[in-house]
């Protein structure tokens, strides 16, 4: 247990974080605790003095004087809180939080729109076509205005390993600072709840260098390569209530009421993060989301195994 | 000054000693709930219907209030130091009682004024927390 | 021992037993208007509840035993923890500690016959089983609150809860307001006009000034929630905007609402702890508390600056840092009423002479686990620090610890302390110690893990979690937990309700505790005290002259009161004896009351407003029916 | 500490006898009653709660009122006009003047003129049903020019001001009651404490209704 949290594994530990704003939360909470634990073993040692001292009266070495009892009442309940509260509220709410604020937008160079929606993540890039779901690619070591919106209820954004969280309101426009030191992908998850599949409401945070960032951005904002092979699996899409709820740009799928699937191939997970995307897991998820993710928005649409898998045949082709 | 069983019962000190437990808190009240609004009034708008000098008015405020507060502050130790050494026995136990009580609930108040009063100015106007 | 009877006091006795003679049977039960009836009503109702909140836990804790479980489904998972969080604070602790402890303990301690409306305390009851089993009603027909205790809109509006689930919420919490407001202001005029002559405010046990300031905080803070419910109806029901941002409305105003009721709350849960820990500790301790002064005062304060720290409940929702660091000067300010409690009552343990008796254990054990949760709960007073763990499982441990170790420990020791004064037998010792250990060990097991859970980013409310988090082995631990928790508490049921039958008696004041109800027989009789008992200072029972002179009192049949239900009433703040009240025997409108207000609001959840209005207008005839028989007061 | 032997402290500079109310039922053992006690009756300690809390509800719809205020573009929306204030004005001077009668009904029980106590309240009485049909019509009128479930603006209007229609409605009753029970039965000691409850309970309402009449016009003032 301790060595879990001194190691600080784990995909969505505030202890391993990755930027300087988790930093500071992360370096204030191993303050915090060593305080508290200081007090708390103080009370545990004086207790346990109590028990040895249960059968005479008074204090030890001080004897019975009520007013010093009193007096140390007064030290230990007021003095030494006062003082302790007071640097904590400077050093938190004054010097942590500038840290932590929203950032000012002349300080960012990139300003990515996270939508949330039951029970996913919508991203979005202002100034480009692209348009992904449940996966933010950043550029790593770059100050990312992360604009958090709701298409429904109050969902949380929160990527423990590079920022705090903030909520998703409606109504409001909240923004919150990403910032990546290292490479990597990094979990978040909704904190707020948000429904029936909060818990399976996750997204990941790909920081890669600029370039690949650069690249990977111009291929989002393409549209969708026209193939003629998986025709058949194109058209069932079409007829099929896929299309009413879908987008694919540069076809006939026009709707955003489901997570854009342009390139759809191109992301590492499918459904909020549930499952892998691989063929086999897409045909599942096709066949039957309510197993997968019961009370999903997608319904379950009852369709052949063949009509599955040409679906997922022509889905193969959106990378 | 030492105060006798009748004055003890009078009006005017009843109204000092409840003043002097009251006080401090009541102006920590006004110093909130003046501060919450003003904060909520001008960086919750979505439209600029006004402009608010926010930080003005809450150090204003603080000010204020921490003027009430240090006033019931000095009632209660004066009243503190009018009964000390008295029996329990009311009026007096309960008069110096309430003086303790009102030493201690103002120095929480005040303490939170202060820190309202000196966190706002180092706060940027309307950054989202 | 008060009623050491001499051949004339006796006669005396004889003539208040007839005066106060008690209705026999269902009726008697049904129509009771004593105080201490009420309280076991409360105590018994309050417990059944209790049962049921900790089943819905423990499927809680089933369901997370490791990831991906099956055992509920996410739409029962939600309905589960939303009931939990409903029934143990609304149907649980707030009925346990003030309508069982405050209503059976308040008029012995100060020394009344009785509370100081007694019919109002009873329809308090009446309208507390109607407001529970009313929200009940959703979870056996399926469909129980659904969206939190918190209950935030959106998710909560008829577009993403199109079914009556939030309205069993919603009802269901205006109602059960009611009750607590009318038990409130029956505490606070009980406390300032019934105390025994000679008890001034300095004079007062600690216990009432715990109750004191739970009540004026439930007086000052049902209002938003019962507010912010029917804005919430007004919605679901008329299509009002309260809430809908597309019309202007904002989400946010449910949330400040809902947490300027639901910060008071907090310690609207923890101060009868307080009060219950400051009348066990003196006595076993066989010292008076250390600081008396300043724990009163901080009992007060807690109350008081629990309203103004509502925002740190919304630290993430983006307000502005000028508007959130009020909160969180409050916040942290708050915590030296709680820390001069802490240590007076740590340095009254350490100065006195204790003995480690169960109430005491479970006291020690209040005091390790309030300063956990108090000391994380300083923590995310930090903005920063909570904007990284709110809504994780951090908070889940954090105020775990504070409502359940902190609030109801006090309850389970409270539960022994006063078993013999309240069944006149004593429970098991040794059992009674197992039974700490058990539900402190469980307690520790079940909680503490989340603090790292928190840390380890699991969030809150999540029915299930993937396998690859490193979550696996901490939840599986708390699970364990919870169970060993439970098995503790039913032992200590199962040891009271033993002791009940084969306990030995237990006599007038087996611990020799500190405070009147001491002073009378156990179980108490109808009257409470053959006379009414002089005070000079907090610790009665301990002033063996005045216990002396109150004998000799009884004996000369001196300020006996025996013209009917009578009872004393003082002045507010000195306690001098200023009138003699008629106190009301029995009446049958009560139950009537809340009869009616049970049928109101279940027809207002099924749009039958026309007859919810009927109802409304018998309750109002009940009423006055009820004021036709005048007693002075 | 203890004090051995003290009795019972009795009403300082007083005459020992404490009075039991209970058995005051007649005018002048009632005047009697209310000369003897310095506190306040429980009852009027229990209203005095109640009313606290119903003036923290009115707090709350206030409060809401300008929370909405603050976070709309325009207040009131577009297409809703900004309430009228002579007649709205008007119609609470009326109510608040009520105060004197209820004033003068409790100071005629506390003499103990029983009579005299009940026609102050029925005059009150009168007014406050003159100022509740007058306004249940202004609220007619107001709901044929915009309806609660038009805008956030529009359900904050009408639910405070259906609130305090409702209190005064409360109290009309309260008083019916309370005339009717000393006009016929004459003074008890619990007659008089539910005038003095009564009056108390109205001294806030009115009250409430001049910060309820200011919210309602705020745009307007």
């Amino acid at each position: 247990m301790a060595t879990v949290l001194l190691s600080g594994c784990g995909k969505q530990s505030i202890l391993s974080f990755k930027s300087p704003q988790t930093h500071q939360i992360t370096l204030l909470w191993w303050w915090m605790l060593a305080a508290a634990s200081i007090v708390f073993l103080g009370a545990v040692v004086m207790l346990t003095v109590a028990w040895f001292r249960r059968g005479t009266r008074g204090l030890p070495f001080l004897g019975e004087r009520e007013t010093l009892t009193e007096g140390l009442v007064v030290l230990f309940g007021m003095g030494i809180p006062v003082v302790a509260l007071v640097a904590l509220f400077g050093v938190a709410n004054l010097y942590v939080i500038k840290n932590s604020e929203a950032p000012d937008p002349r300080t960012t160079a990139l300003t990515v729109v996270v939508t949330g929606r039951q029970w996913w993540w919508e991203v979005s890039y202002p100034g480009t076509r692209a348009v992904t779901a449940n996966e933010i690619h950043i550029p790593v070591r770059t100050r990312v205005d992360v604009i958090a919106l709701t298409a429904d209820v109050i969902h949380s954004f929160w990527v423990p390993q590079l920022a705090r969280k903030i909520d998703m309101v409606p109504g409001r426009r909240n923004r919150i600072l990403l910032y990546a030191s290292r490479p990597g992908i990094y979990r978040g998850q909704c904190a707020e709840f948000c429904g029936l599949q909060h818990a399976n409401m996750a997204l990941e945070v790909v920081a890669e260098p600029a370039s690949a960032f650069r690249s990977w951005l111009s291929r989002m904002a393409a549209p969708a390569a026209s193939t003629a092979s998986a025709s058949t699996g194109k058209s069932l899409f079409m007829s099929l209530q896929c299309a009413s709820c879908h987008q694919i740009r540069g076809t006939a799928a026009q709707a955003t009421v489901g997570p854009d699937l342009t390139h759809l191939m191109s992301r590492r997970t499918l459904a909020g993060n549930t499952i892998p995307n691989t063929p086999a897991d897409l045909a599942a998820w096709i066949h039957n989301p309510q197993a997968i993710k019961p009370g999903a928005l997608m319904p379950d649409l009852g369709l052949s195994s063949t009509q599955v898998s040409e679906l997922v045949s022509y889905l193969e082709t959106l990378r | 000054m030492k105060l006798d069983r009748v004055q003890m019962r009078s009006t005017r000190t009843t109204l000092l000693l409840w003043f002097g437990v009251g006080g401090g808190p009541a102006a920590w009240a006004l110093v909130h709930v003046m501060g919450y609004a003003m904060g909520i009034a001008q960086c919750d708008q979505p439209a600029g219907r006004w402009q608010l000098p926010v930080h003005a008015w809450d150090v204003g405020v603080a000010a204020v209030g921490l003027v009430i507060g240090l006033a019931a502050m000095t009632v209660s130790v004066r009243i503190y130091f009018a009964t000390r050494g008295v029996d329990n026995a009311p009026p007096q136990g309960r008069v110096h009682f309430l003086s303790v009580v009102g030493l201690v609930v103002n120095f929480l108040a005040i303490m939170i004024i202060i820190l309202d009063g000196v966190g706002t100015p180092l706060t940027g106007l309307c950054h989202q927390s | 021992m008060a009623t050491l009877i001499t051949p004339s006091a006796e006669r005396h006795v004889e003539l208040l037993e007839q005066v106060w003679a008690e209705r026999q049977g269902v009726l008697g039960w049904l129509t009771t208007t004593d105080h201490k009836r009420i309280g076991i009503l409360y105590f018994f109702t309050s417990l059944a509840f209790f049962a049921a909140g900790g089943v819905e836990a423990l499927l809680i804790r089933t369901q997370l035993v490791g990831p991906n479980g099956h055992v509920l489904s996410p739409a029962a998972f939600d309905e589960m923890f939303t009931m939990h969080g409903i029934t143990m604070i609304f149907l649980f602790v707030i009925p346990m500690t003030t309508g069982a402890f405050g209503n059976y303990l308040i008029p012995l301690m100060i020394g009344a016959r009785d509370m100081a409306f007694p019919r109002m305390n009873a329809v308090s009851y009446w309208i507390f089983l109607g407001s529970g089993i009313f929200m009940y009603i959703g979870l056996v027909t399926g469909h129980a609150p659904n969206s939190g205790w918190f209950d935030y809109v959106p998710l909560a509006s008829k577009q993403f809860d199109p079914g009556n689930n939030i309205d069993f919420y919603g009802y269901g919490l205006i109602f059960n307001g009611i009750s607590s407001t009318a038990a409130a202001i029956n505490f606070i005029v009980t406390i300032f006009k019934l105390r025994a002559p000679g008890m001034s405010l300095n004079r007062m046990p600690l216990f009432c000034y715990a109750f004191l300031a739970v009540s004026f905080s439930l007086v000052f803070a049902l209002p938003a929630l019962s507010m912010a419910c029917v804005f919430l109806e007004l919605d679901r029901q008329l299509g009002f905007h309260f809430y809908d941002v597309s019309n202007g409305g904002d989400p946010l105003l449910w949330q400040n609402l809902f947490w300027i009721f639901g910060h008071p709350e907090v310690y609207i849960i923890i101060l009868p702890a307080f009060g219950i820990a400051t009348s066990i500790i003196p006595t076993f301790v066989r010292r008076k508390m250390v600081a008396f002064p300043l724990v009163a005062l901080a009992e007060i304060m807690v109350a008081f600056l629990g309203f103004g720290v509502w925002v740190h409940h919304m630290f993430a929702v983006g307000l502005a840092t000028i508007t959130t660091i009020y909160f969180a000067a409050a916040s942290l300010i708050i915590v030296i009423p709680s820390a001069i409690q802490l240590f007076a009552w740590i340095a009254t343990i350490l100065t006195g002479t204790p003995i480690f008796k169960t109430p005491l254990l479970f006291i020690i054990g209040f005091i390790l686990f309030f300063m956990i949760g108090g000391l994380s709960g300083v923590t995310v007073a930090a903005i920063p620090f909570d904007q990284q763990v709110e809504d994780s499982y951090y908070i889940v441990a954090h105020f775990h610890f504070v409502i359940f170790g902190a609030a109801v420990f006090p309850i389970l020791g409270g539960m022994y302390y006063w078993f013999p004064k309240v069944t006149g037998r004593m429970y098991h010792e040794g059992v009674g110690k197992v039974s700490f250990y058990l539900t402190f060990t469980g307690t520790l097991v079940t909680f503490f893990p989340m603090h790292i859970l928190g840390i380890l980013g699991m969030p809150r409310r999540v029915y299930t979690y993937p396998a690859h988090m490193g979550w696996t082995f901490l939840n599986l631990l708390e699970s364990i937990g919870s169970y060993v928790l439970a098995s503790g508490l039913i032992l200590i049921v199962v040891n009271l309700a033993v002791s009940l039958f084969r306990g030995p008696l237990a006599g007038n004041d087996p611990f020799e505790g500190d405070t009147l109800e001491w002073s009378t027989t156990s179980p108490p009789p109808p009257y409470n005290y053959p006379l009414i008992p002089t005070v000079s200072s907090p610790y009665a029972m301990w002033d063996k002259e005045d216990r002396e002179l109150d004998n000799r009192r009884l004996a000369r049949g001196e300020g006996l009161l025996a013209r009917g239900h009578e009872t004393p009433a003082s002045t507010v703040q000195d306690a001098e004896w200023d009138e003699i009240l008629h106190m009301p025997p029995h009446s049958a409108w009560p139950p009537v009351v809340g009869l009616t207000l049970t049928g109101m609001f279940l027809m207002l959840l099924l749009h039958h407003y026309e007859i919810a209005a009927g109802f409304l207008v018998a309750g109002g005839l009940a009423l006055l029916a009820w004021h036709n028989k005048e007693y002075a007061g | 500490m203890s004090s051995s032997g003290e009795h019972p402290p009795r009403p300082s500079g007083r005459a020992g006898v404490i009075p039991r109310s209970s058995e005051a039922t007649t005018a002048g053992a009632v005047a009697l009653v209310a000369r003897r006690r310095v506190a306040q009756p429980n009852g009027w300690w229990g209203m005095a709660l109640f009313v606290a809390s119903e003036a923290t509800l009115f707090g709350t719809l206030i409060a809401t009122y300008f929370y909405l205020d603050f976070n709309a573009p325009r207040w009131p929306p577009a297409g809703i006009k900004a309430p009228s204030v002579v007649l709205p004005l008007i119609a609470t001077a009326v109510l608040v003047s009520t105060t004197v009668p209820m004033f003068l009904s409790v100071r005629a029980a506390r003499a103990g003129y029983a009579g005299l106590a009940a026609r102050f309240v029925g005059a009150a009485l009168l007014v406050q049903c003159i100022y509740l049909a007058g306004q249940i019509l202004l609220f007619r009128h107001d709901l044929n020019d915009f309806r609660p479930d038009q805008s956030a603006y529009a359900s904050i209007y009408f639910t405070t001001l259906a609130a305090h229609h409702a209190h005064v409605l409360l109290g009309i009753l309260l008083n019916g009651w309370v005339a009717a029970r000393i006009g016929i039965g004459g003074l008890t000691t619990y007659r008089l404490t539910a005038v003095r409850c009564v009056a108390l309970y109205w001294y806030v309402v009115n009250a409430l209704a001049v910060l309820v009449v200011l919210t309602q016009l705020s745009p307007s003032l």
